[in-house]
Parts: C-alpha cells; structure tokens; sequence
C-alpha cells in the first residue's frame, strides 16, 4: 500500500502493462517528447522507446483509426486523447468502427484498445474546452466507458481496460489528477461493469461518478457532522452500466440525488433518474433530483464558470431539499 | 483476437509480377495462357455475380445499399493478383468483387448478400460489410474513408512486428477529399508503413465528378503532400493493372513503406443498384459501356488465338453455373436466429450488459 | 390545403424560402446533379443554379465548417447531411463550433444556419448506417434541435429552422419521407421548441418524436377500438424540450410510455422519464416505461434488425403493461 | 447578425504593398522611416504585452491555456500589415499579437485575458478566444484546425455576394496534418474563394517537430494537393513577410483564389505559459533566442540609422505605458455579472430554453 496521487497510478499502471505485455504501445498527441499534455506518460518514451510510445500528428481521426486497426490484428493500443473535448474528431472512429467491428462482422475480429481521456471543467478553458461528453460514448452498444475517481480505481479499471478485447473510453478528470490516495501494491484488476456503495448510510442515496465521485464523499462527510446519513454510490462504469447497485441502495433510503459535471439535459443523470423510478417506483418517497452544470456553452471568465458549475455546496442544497420533500428532515 | 494477427507462411508466389511498364499497356506475349484465361474467368464470374446480385436486389433477396463492380472488373482483378495471400486487405462498400477475387466462395458472398449466418459476416455485415479472417479481408466499409486509417493501423502491427505483410487499402475517387485521406497517408508516410493505397478513380462519387470535387483531379500527385510516390494506370487493363499494383506492393514490402496508385475504372451503372443514373449524358453512358472491360479483354484474347469459341462457351458455363450456385448456396442457408441478436456487441462478457428487447423492461426481474 | 409527401413538403419549403431570400443557400453531397440521395432537392440546381445549390466534396467536417462560416457573415445556408450517421465526422464543426460561437465570443455574431439530416434503421443498412444519435446534438446548448413527424410540421419546422438565428439540427427520417398529409397552402411558420397533445386521451400518455411519433399514432388508434383512450404527445423540439407539455399530460392519465427509436440506455426517453418522475412525482400510478431499440450494432439480416427494432407491437405490449401496473386495466 | 455581413468602404490603402521579393530580403531603401518605425513599434508592443501576460499568468489575474506570440511578433505584424482593414481575420488560439495588430485596443484585449466585461469577447472567451467585429477579427479558436472552415465559408459568403474582401486564415505548423486543413484548401481552390492559408512554421507543435508530424515538411508544398500556389517567406523579417503576404492578398482579391503562405518563425518560449520546455535543448533554446525578430529589427533599424537612441527610448517607455495602461484597465474593469450566464446561448428566443442553475429543480415551480 502507497499513497500515490491518480496521475501516478495511471501511469505506474501503464508501465507495468507494457512490461507484462509486448503488444500493449502508447499512442497520442505530445505523449513522448513532450511527456503528456498532463504528464501521465513521463518517463515512458525514454523508458520504452519510439517503437512503443509514439507522438503522433495532429490527427486524431487518424491516429484513433490507426489504433482500432492494429489492435484488429492483435496489439492492445492505449491511445491518448488530450481532452475528451477533441475526441469529437476522433469519433467517427470510435463509434463507426471501433463499436461496431466486432458486431458489423459477426464476431470474427475484437477490437482491444483503450482510450484514455480527460472531462474537466473548472479550469478557465472555455466553451470548447471545458466539455464533460462522456455520454456520447456511454450510449453506444458496442464500448465499454470507464470512469474511476481514486487513484486505487484508476490503477485497477485501466489494467482492467487494457486487458479487455473490447474497446474502452477510459475517462479521467483534470480535477483528479492531482488528488492522493492508497493504492494497493498488488495488481489488482477491476471487475468491468460495477457500480461500487462507497459510503454506507440510510437516509438518502447521493449518485456521482469521476471528480463527482470524489465532491459527492466530501458532502456526505460534512452532513454526517449534521446527523444527516447520506449513502455513496459511484458510478465506476457507466457502460455497462449496474442499475442493480444504485436501485439496490435507493430502496434502501427511499430517496436519491444524482451529482454530475455535465449538462442536465439528456445528460447521464436522466437515465440514472429514469432507472431509479422504474427500478424502485413503490420506494421511492420523492422525486430524484439532478445537481448539473447549467446549460451554457462555458464561459471564460471565473465568476460565470463557478456560477455555471455543480458544487458540494449545491449538491447539499438539493440534498436538504430533497429530504425535506421527503418529510423526514434530519439532522 | 482474429488469428489474422498470425503471419501465414506460404504465400501464392506464382503470383509475383514484373514491374509496371509505364509507357504502354504490357502485351500478352509474355503471359501464360493459363494465367491469362484465369484472370478472364475471374472477370467474367465477378461480371456474373454483379448481374446476378442486381437481379436479386430487384427481387427483394437483397437488402440495404448495394454497389456494384460492373466495368471494374479489370481493376479488381488486376488488384487481387498483385498480392500475396497473406496481405491484408480493406476496401470501400463495393466489395463484391474484391472479396471473391481475395479468395472467399462466391456462395459465402452471396449468402451475406441474401443476409443468411452462412454468409462472409454470417450475415451481420451485408453488401457493405464483407470480411474474412482467413483471407485476409479485414473489411468493407461503408463510411467513405473510415477504411484508411484502420488499414494504418494494420501496417502498424505489422510493422511493429516485423512481418512481411503488406495491406492494400482501396478508395474510390471521391474519398480522396476527405479529412480521413490526408491524416492517414501522412501517418502512413511518416512511420514507414508498409501500405499501397489504392484509389479506384471512376470518374465520379454518386454523380458529382472528380473535377467538381478535387481541385487536382490527377488524384496519384496527390502523394506528394507526404513525399508519397503517386502512380497512375489504365484501370481497364488487367495486366497494367497487376503490374502496376504488384509492384508497388512487393516495394512496400521490401523498402517498407507506402505507396499510392490511382487505376482509372468506369462505372458501368448506376452508383447502387437503385440509382438510374439518370444525370449521366447519353454520351457518357455510351463511354461507360464502350469502355467495358470484360469485353475488351475478351476481344484481345480471342484475337491472340488464346480464346477460342469453344473455351468462351465453357468459361461462361462454368461461371453461370458457379454463380447460380451461390445463389442456391444463398438462398437455402439458414437466416440468422434472433437468439443470436446479443452475441456479438462484446467480445469481453462482463456484468450488466444490457439483453434487453423492445419491449423489456429495464429491470428483467419485474 | 394539399395532400403531398413529407420529401415533398421539405423541398416546397427549401424552394419557397429560397425564393423569399436570397442569403439562402444550399450545400451538401450530390444534391445538385444527383438531385439527391433521397431526393428531397429535386428540380432545385435546374431552378436555382451552382451559385446556390452546391455540390460539395465528400468532406463533412468542411462543408459543414464552410456553412458556419458563411453563416457567421449572414448567409443562411441549409445543409444537408445525407444521413445522421455521416455527421459524426462533422460533429466538431456542429459542437465545437456551431453551438459555440454565438456564447464564446460574447454575443458578438450568431450562426444561423440549418442542418437537415435523416435518421433511420429498418432498412438493412447495417451497424453504421442504421442509428439514431439525435441526442449527441439535443444535448448541446447553443444548439436547437428538431424532429417533426407530418409533411405539415416538416414545412412549418423547417420554415421556422432556417428564419431562426441559431443553428439548428433538423431530423428527418427515411421511414417518413414517403409519408402523406394535409399540409396548409399558406405559409406556417412553426414556433421553437414546443411539444404537441397530438390526440387526446385518458388512460395513459404516449410520448413519441419523428417516425415514432407516427407509429405512436397508430398504436393510438388501435388501443382505441380496445377502449383504451390514450393520449399522444410529439416532442417534435428536442432542444429545447418542452417539459410542461409533457408533464402535464402525465398529470391527467397518470402513466406515461416513451417509445423511442434511438438506443434505452442514455437515450432520449431517460430525459424524458426522469423529467416526469420529478415534474408529475404525485401524479404517477406506475413507472414510466420506454421502448426502444435492442442495444447492439444493428445486424444487416432482416429478422434480427426487425427483432432489435421498436414496433406498433412492442409499445402495444408495454402500454398493455403499464396499465395492468397501475391497476386500472382497460378496455 | 454581425455587421460584419455588411461590406465597409473604407479600406487603409496605405498598406498595400509591392510584390514579395523571393530572393533576398527587401531592403529598407525603399521604405518610410516612419512606416518602418511604426512596425518597430507595434513588434516592441506585442513583446511587451505577452510579457506582461506570462507575468498576470504567473500572479493568477489571468486563467486557462495561454500562448504568447514572444518570438512571432515580425510575422504578426508583416501579415496584419498586409491586410485591409475591410479583410477578415480568423486566427487559432495564439492570438494576441493578432488582435493587436489587427487595430483592437490592448486595453480590449488585456481585459479578455483577465476576463473582464469589457474584454474584446465580454469575458467569455479568454486567451483563446478573442472575436471583434468591428475589426474583422472573427475569432480565435482553440479547437486545432477549426478555424479553417470557417475561414472558408467566410470566403464563400464574400464571393456569394461578390464582395472584395480576403480572409486571412492563420494556423500553426502543427496543424497541416489534421483533416480539416486537406478538406478546407481543398473546397477553397475548388470553388475560387479568396482566402490566404498562412502557416505559422515556428518548428514545432507542443513539442513534436515538424519532422515527426508531417511528412512533407516544407509545408507550403502541400497547395500542390490542390493546384494551390505555396510560398514559402522568413518569419523573422517583417518586411519580407508583409510584401509576400500582401501579394498574395491582393492576388486573391483580384483573382478570386485562394493561396498558402508559410511563415519561418521561432517560438522564443514553451507552448503555452506554463510550459518550461524542457525538451528543447540548449542549442534549440539558445537559437530561438538568437533569432529574436524585434531585436534583429532594432538592430537593422539602429544600423541604418533610422532608430536613434532617443527614438529607441521613446518607443520603449510609450510601450511600456500602453501596455501598463492596458493593465490597469483590465484590473479595473468589472467581472461579468452572474445574472448574463444565460444571455448568449441563444440569438433567437424560444420557449422552455433552460436558465436553470445547478442546484436548481428541473420544473421551477416547484
Ligand atoms: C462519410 C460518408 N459520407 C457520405 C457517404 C455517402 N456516400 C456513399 S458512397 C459515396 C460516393 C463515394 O464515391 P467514391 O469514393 O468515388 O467511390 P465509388 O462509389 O465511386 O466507388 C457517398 C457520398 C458515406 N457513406 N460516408
Ligand atoms: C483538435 C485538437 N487537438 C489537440 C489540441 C491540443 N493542442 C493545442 S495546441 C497544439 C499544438 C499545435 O501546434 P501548431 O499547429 O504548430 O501551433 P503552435 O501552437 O505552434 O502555434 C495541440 C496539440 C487541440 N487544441 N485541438
Ligand atoms: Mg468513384
Ligand atoms: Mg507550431
């Protein structure tokens, strides 16, 4: 066991893949030479040379494409993409081909690869640049979607990613890459496709998934310090996606709020929301509730993005509100 | 992962060509009969299957979109023959021709045409999608230009890994002028990527021409945005074309990188078996079909005393009969099952997957 | 009033608005020699010319990008995208720059620019040419989203689309193109962003958009001679979404059933349930339901994509459901 | 709509200039000493400015990505020397110096960068994002390779209305290798827009060098893809990059088509402001300093006797206060208020827009 911040475990676990694996090679914009855009894969070029971790043009369509190609025949790319914001160029080949070859052809070719990719928001970038559209990915039959928010759960999804013969979007955050935590010295390889109760309680159940995973813990902490017993669930996977876990937890307390960094609008809390009334229609004692970022194309300037984003102050809001819709006010 | 990741030994070395000559088309005399009475046959059969698959279309035994080779059939030959069995190779939606001439039984391409689990892609892929591990197809693609960086990324791995390989990637005119294009070449061309793209130029995308649709309509030149070396050839000819290409293919294998190679083809109807092709000059269609490959090739070999009447006869006879096997093949084969409909979204089991019908409830225990 | 098809009525009002204003514009692949994929511009290069109806090279991203531009300078271009698949290669002109300009530079110049495009599925094109990913595109702020379902709603939305200011993403679909209705001689303007009560009814609420709006309709009818009254609600403005209209039907019959065209998970209908489980929480006897289409790359042979496909059937079976859920089963 | 749709008369003729010279530098022989002073001058201002930036950067006044121009300033001011002031501007995300040269207000632009109400883009855009339509700057963007489509439909709106304005669209060396560059010279040669591509070839993207991205490197050879003329200019001399820029310009404006310029630059420092780049040597840092363009401009001036000593420190101190000025402006000015959030989403109002803050019901009257 080590304390370690996220940054580290992505990148010690990238290590010891290559080492493991001779077909597992890292492609990406600025990833050698330059380190990383946020320096996850420093170190790496020097270590494992050009053959295995290649800075490749400004082209992520191509790049993308190149990777879905030689994992076709067998390699296990782990490709880089900046921010997931540019993934929009890439996306005809992540959901044009790599979904869709194993299925189009009838099984007779899988597609290993991995593509890691930070959301964000909160850092000043912008509208084109402060985008959390892991949806687009998480709706698509045919990829698996990952989105740890520890460093332990970073470590053990993207061995588990890299290991799997599907493609995966494994979807990191900016806001997480400095954060710490304990990372167990042995390999561990997650299980794909699970949702995890990372704190236990009783009176509602508070539902995030990446930095939000991270900021629905902090507010559960404070409310505890109110006698407000707040249950944790993270996401983890969001395709596959474990409605058993979240639906399990909700009929427990009878009622959910669901944090998320990106738009509310058809966002990936409607179909958590949607899940929950189906799932635990005659348990549930108030309507589910979404915590999102308003519906703007971000701007620059810092008080209007603080204002625009979801905070541990409005999540407790919502929270309070929705125990309040209950009738059983605690704490 | 497809055993396509094993490099196979023995390739069909019969098949290693002479260098492109430039100047004129190559003359017959240095051809064996043989050989060349294959290449006739392997024309004349992908003539017969296209005609054979319209036929079905109209009948409704086909589905989707469906394109064509007819009038390309010099070309596609010509490009098959230049490559070794154990390339690799991704093309465009209008396959037909170059998933027979790789090596697949007609009636397995029909049976993907008719949709049945006995076709190429056991009926997942349709006209569009055709591929085959063991003959190295690694697809048809109907996203114009999503096969060009795939087939990058194929030379990658075998680059990566040494192999002697080389992929051949087809095109046609219009996708030159997509972003895709340009990404892949240049990459291709930086790391030294043992890939020969192919541009099948047939004068036109749908029905917008290349003139109106490339600014340098002379597609090979366009290599040398990626010092690339361009080749142009006369897509009508079968042996221009295999020289051609097997030279380019055996330089990429050899210097280890890649090339392009632009063959100038006709269209003989419309862009899919639906399209009337109405917005083509009288004039025009007259060139398409003056242009027939199939017959020309027939013509030069019947008047080098290499076809004769009665080998004509037995040729036809055999292809119609081998065509309208497949089509029993097709039709008798069993449709896929609906059981089946979940088994290829992962190749990976996991938990939560989603199994569920239309008109499934989200939570299966209800 | 005239009876025509919805193609028709698309290329009336392309037609007519052309006329009304020269800033109108074509673009788009083989819309002017070929007059088409599915002929909605037939007639219109011979009537308008190469200076406004333009054949463009296969290259999304940049004739799409082009539009926005000359929008920028106040053209009104409408493109088309020949199906909604294709416009994942142009997705970052449409996101990173369409929806953006307008907010990310203050206000400063607005895009006015349609982008017509149909979706699909039941035609055996297969995995990449068979989906619906209208709500990559409803997701967005800054964008507009529209679905109409009649040739009368196709004019009248597509009249309102390219007099509007912003981009809008305007969804057609194959299944609708051969459809026939009344449509008015006179021109309607359609106003943004509002739903409809398409048929009035009791029992339960049927919502749909584009072709399911149509197949909705006639489940209607059908349920009607069994007794059971249902009310139908087309979304027909996906973004923005007309919550009330919906939700206030839902207060009247008490149940609600999405039948959607796109995939369950993510999809559109996990907006619109988790919207009625907030907005009609008192109101609701039983889950809201969703049908919608089996969540794999569509297969190409027929019985597996008609298997996958959401039906007249399937939406019969989960209305059938839903009002033996809430215990008042009709008819 | 902008006004930017609406033509304005009054172009600065006093900058058209002569034909760029292929050989040898233009010599200042020919030149006003008042003209060549004021291109010292605005040179000395954008150094100063994105001095002064990297410095706000370093005290947190200034957030999110931002990349200078320190080092480019020679090349900024010769291509906004050659443009009318009618022509339109599309840059990527390193723009100041553009905006600056482009006759927007330093004030303007300072306040953008610490997010003011009163910055060029309201606050809204930040470093990457600076828009004016007054100016005809219609935006920087942060998305590689997004402004070249727009700087094309931009063009198309010009040449559909018969205009005689050119667009100028700036990009990085970096940048040639993505999509949209092929797709959008691609579309401009076809349809005879007048619009000029300019590469700004500092050497590298990040830190990848153009060796390792682009497989042409001598990147104004790649208009050959589109029978588009290239040229190729010395970054560092202001007067060589104004004569080849302006005559391209002119050219496109007068014959309606589009050219590709490609300017030899030097990034003095990393990418953006956070970024020690590292993985520069010595030798590589020490040659980027060496090639500084202002002081090479200073010191030519100085030489021929145009800049004085006395006109040197005049320059510098009136620099020094335009760029504190802008400064203080910025520190001054108001933050955009909260109550604006939901003011530019949409130009045309609707029904049910959503204005919902993040702790905020789905239905408000709840
Ligand atoms: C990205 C994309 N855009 C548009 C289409 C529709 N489309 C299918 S084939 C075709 C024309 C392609 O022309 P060309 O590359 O010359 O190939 P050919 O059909 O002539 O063999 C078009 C526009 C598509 N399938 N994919
Ligand atoms: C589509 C896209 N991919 C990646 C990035 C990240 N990125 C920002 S600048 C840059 C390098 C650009 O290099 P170049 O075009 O040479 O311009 P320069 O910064 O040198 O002026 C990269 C990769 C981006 N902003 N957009
Ligand atoms: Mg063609
Ligand atoms: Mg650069």
């Amino acid at each position: 066991m080590s304390v370690i911040t996220y940054r580290q475990a992505l990148r010690d676990t990238l290590r010891s893949e290559m080492h493991r694996d001779e077909n597992v090679l890292l492609l990406g914009e600025e990833i050698g030479v330059f380190e990383g855009s946020y320096k996850i894969t420093e170190g790496l070029l020097k270590e494992f040379g050009e053959r295995r971790v290649r800075d490749t043009p400004i082209a992520e369509e191509g790049f993308v494409g190149a990777a879905i190609g030689a994992a076709m025949l067998g390699l296990r790319p782990v490709v880089e993409l900046m921010t997931i914001n540019f993934s929009l160029i890439a996306i005809d080949q992540i959901i044009n081909h790599a979904a869709k070859i194993y299925g189009m052809f009838g099984g007779q070719t899988s597609v290993p690869m991995v593509i890691r990719t930070p959301g964000g928001g909160g850092q000043q970038l912008g509208a084109t640049h402060s985008q959390n559209i892991e949806l687009f990915y998480s709706f698509i039959p045919g990829l698996k979607v990952l989105a740890p928010s520890t460093p332990a759960e970073a470590a053990a999804m993207l061995r588990a990613a890299i290991r799997d013969d599907d493609p995966v979007l494994f979807l990191e955050n900016l806001g997480l890459y400095n954060t710490k935590g304990e990372v167990p010295d042995e390999e561990v390889v997650a299980e794909i496709g699970r949702a995890a109760v990372t704190r236990e309680g009783t009176d509602i159940t508070l539902i995030g998934y990446s930095r939000m995973a991270a900021v629905t813990t902090r507010v559960a902490e404070r409310l505890a310090e109110q006698g407000i017993s707040v249950e944790v669930v993270d996401l983890r996977s969001l395709r596959p996606l474990d409605r058993e876990t979240i639906v399990e937890s909700v009929k427990r307390t009878g009622c959910a709020v669901i944090a998320e960094d990106d738009w509310l609008t058809y966002g990936i809390g409607a179909e958590i929301a949607a899940s929950i009334q189906e799932g635990a229609f005659d348990y549930l004692d108030a309507p589910v509730r979404r915590v999102a970022m308003a519906e703007v194309p971000m701007p620059y300037a810092k008080p209007l993005e603080t204002a625009a984003m979801p905070s541990a102050e409005s999540i407790t809001t919502v929270i309070h509100e929705t125990l309040s819709a209950v009738g059983r006010r605690v704490g | 992962m497809a055993d396509t990741a094993k490099p196979r030994g023995t390739g069909r070395t019969g098949t290693r060509r002479r260098t492109a000559r430039k100047e004129a088309g190559p003359t017959l005399n240095d051809e064996q009969p043989k050989v060349l009475l294959d290449y006739y046959r392997q024309m004349l059969l992908i003539r017969r299957f296209e005609e054979r698959t319209a036929q079905a279309y109209t009948q409704a035994r086909i589905g989707g979109y469906c394109h064509l080779n007819l009038g390309e059939e010099a070309t596609v030959v010509g490009l098959m023959t230049a490559l070794q069995e154990r390339d690799y190779l991704f093309t465009n939606y209008r396959e037909h021709g170059y998933a027979i001439g790789k090596g697949i039984h007609p009636r397995r391409v029909m049976a993907e045409l008719y949709g049945r689990s006995t076709g190429v892609s056991k009926g997942w892929g349709g006209s569009m999608h055709m591929f085959d591990t063991e003959a190295r197809l690694l697809g048809g693609y109907g996203i114009v230009g999503g096969q060009l960086p795939l087939a990058v990324g194929a030379a990658l791995a075998v680059s990566y890994r040494g192999g002697d390989e080389v992929v051949m990637c087809q095109m046609g005119d219009g996708t030159t002028n997509i972003g895709a294009f340009h990404e892949s070449l240049n990459i291709a061309a930086l790391w030294n990527l043992p890939v020969v793209f192919v541009v099948i130029n047939n004068y036109t995308g749908m029905g917008t021409t290349v003139e109106k649709s490339s600014a340098e309509p002379e597609l090979y030149k366009r290599g040398s945005s990626y010092r690339m070396e361009g080749v142009r050839v006369d897509g009508q000819d079968v042996l221009a074309v295999r020289d051609a290409a097997a030279d380019l293919v055996e330089r990429a294998r050899a210097e280890q990188k890649p090339f392009l190679l632009e063959a100038m083809s006709h269209r003989m109807k419309g862009h899919s078996v639906v399209d009337p092709a109405k917005y083509r000059s009288a004039e025009q269609a007259e060139e398409a079909k003056a242009n027939d490959p199939v017959a020309a090739f027939e013509a030069r070999l019947t008047e080098a005393g290499i076809l004769t009447d009665e080998l004509r006869q037995e040729i036809a006879d055999s292809v119609k009969d081998e065509v309208a096997d497949a089509a029993d093949f097709a039709e008798n084969s069993p449709h896929p099952e609906v059981s089946t409909l979940f088994d290829y979204t992962y190749a990976t089991p996991v938990p939560n997957e989603s199994s569920r019908m239309p008109a499934d409830p989200v939570f299966a225990e209800q």
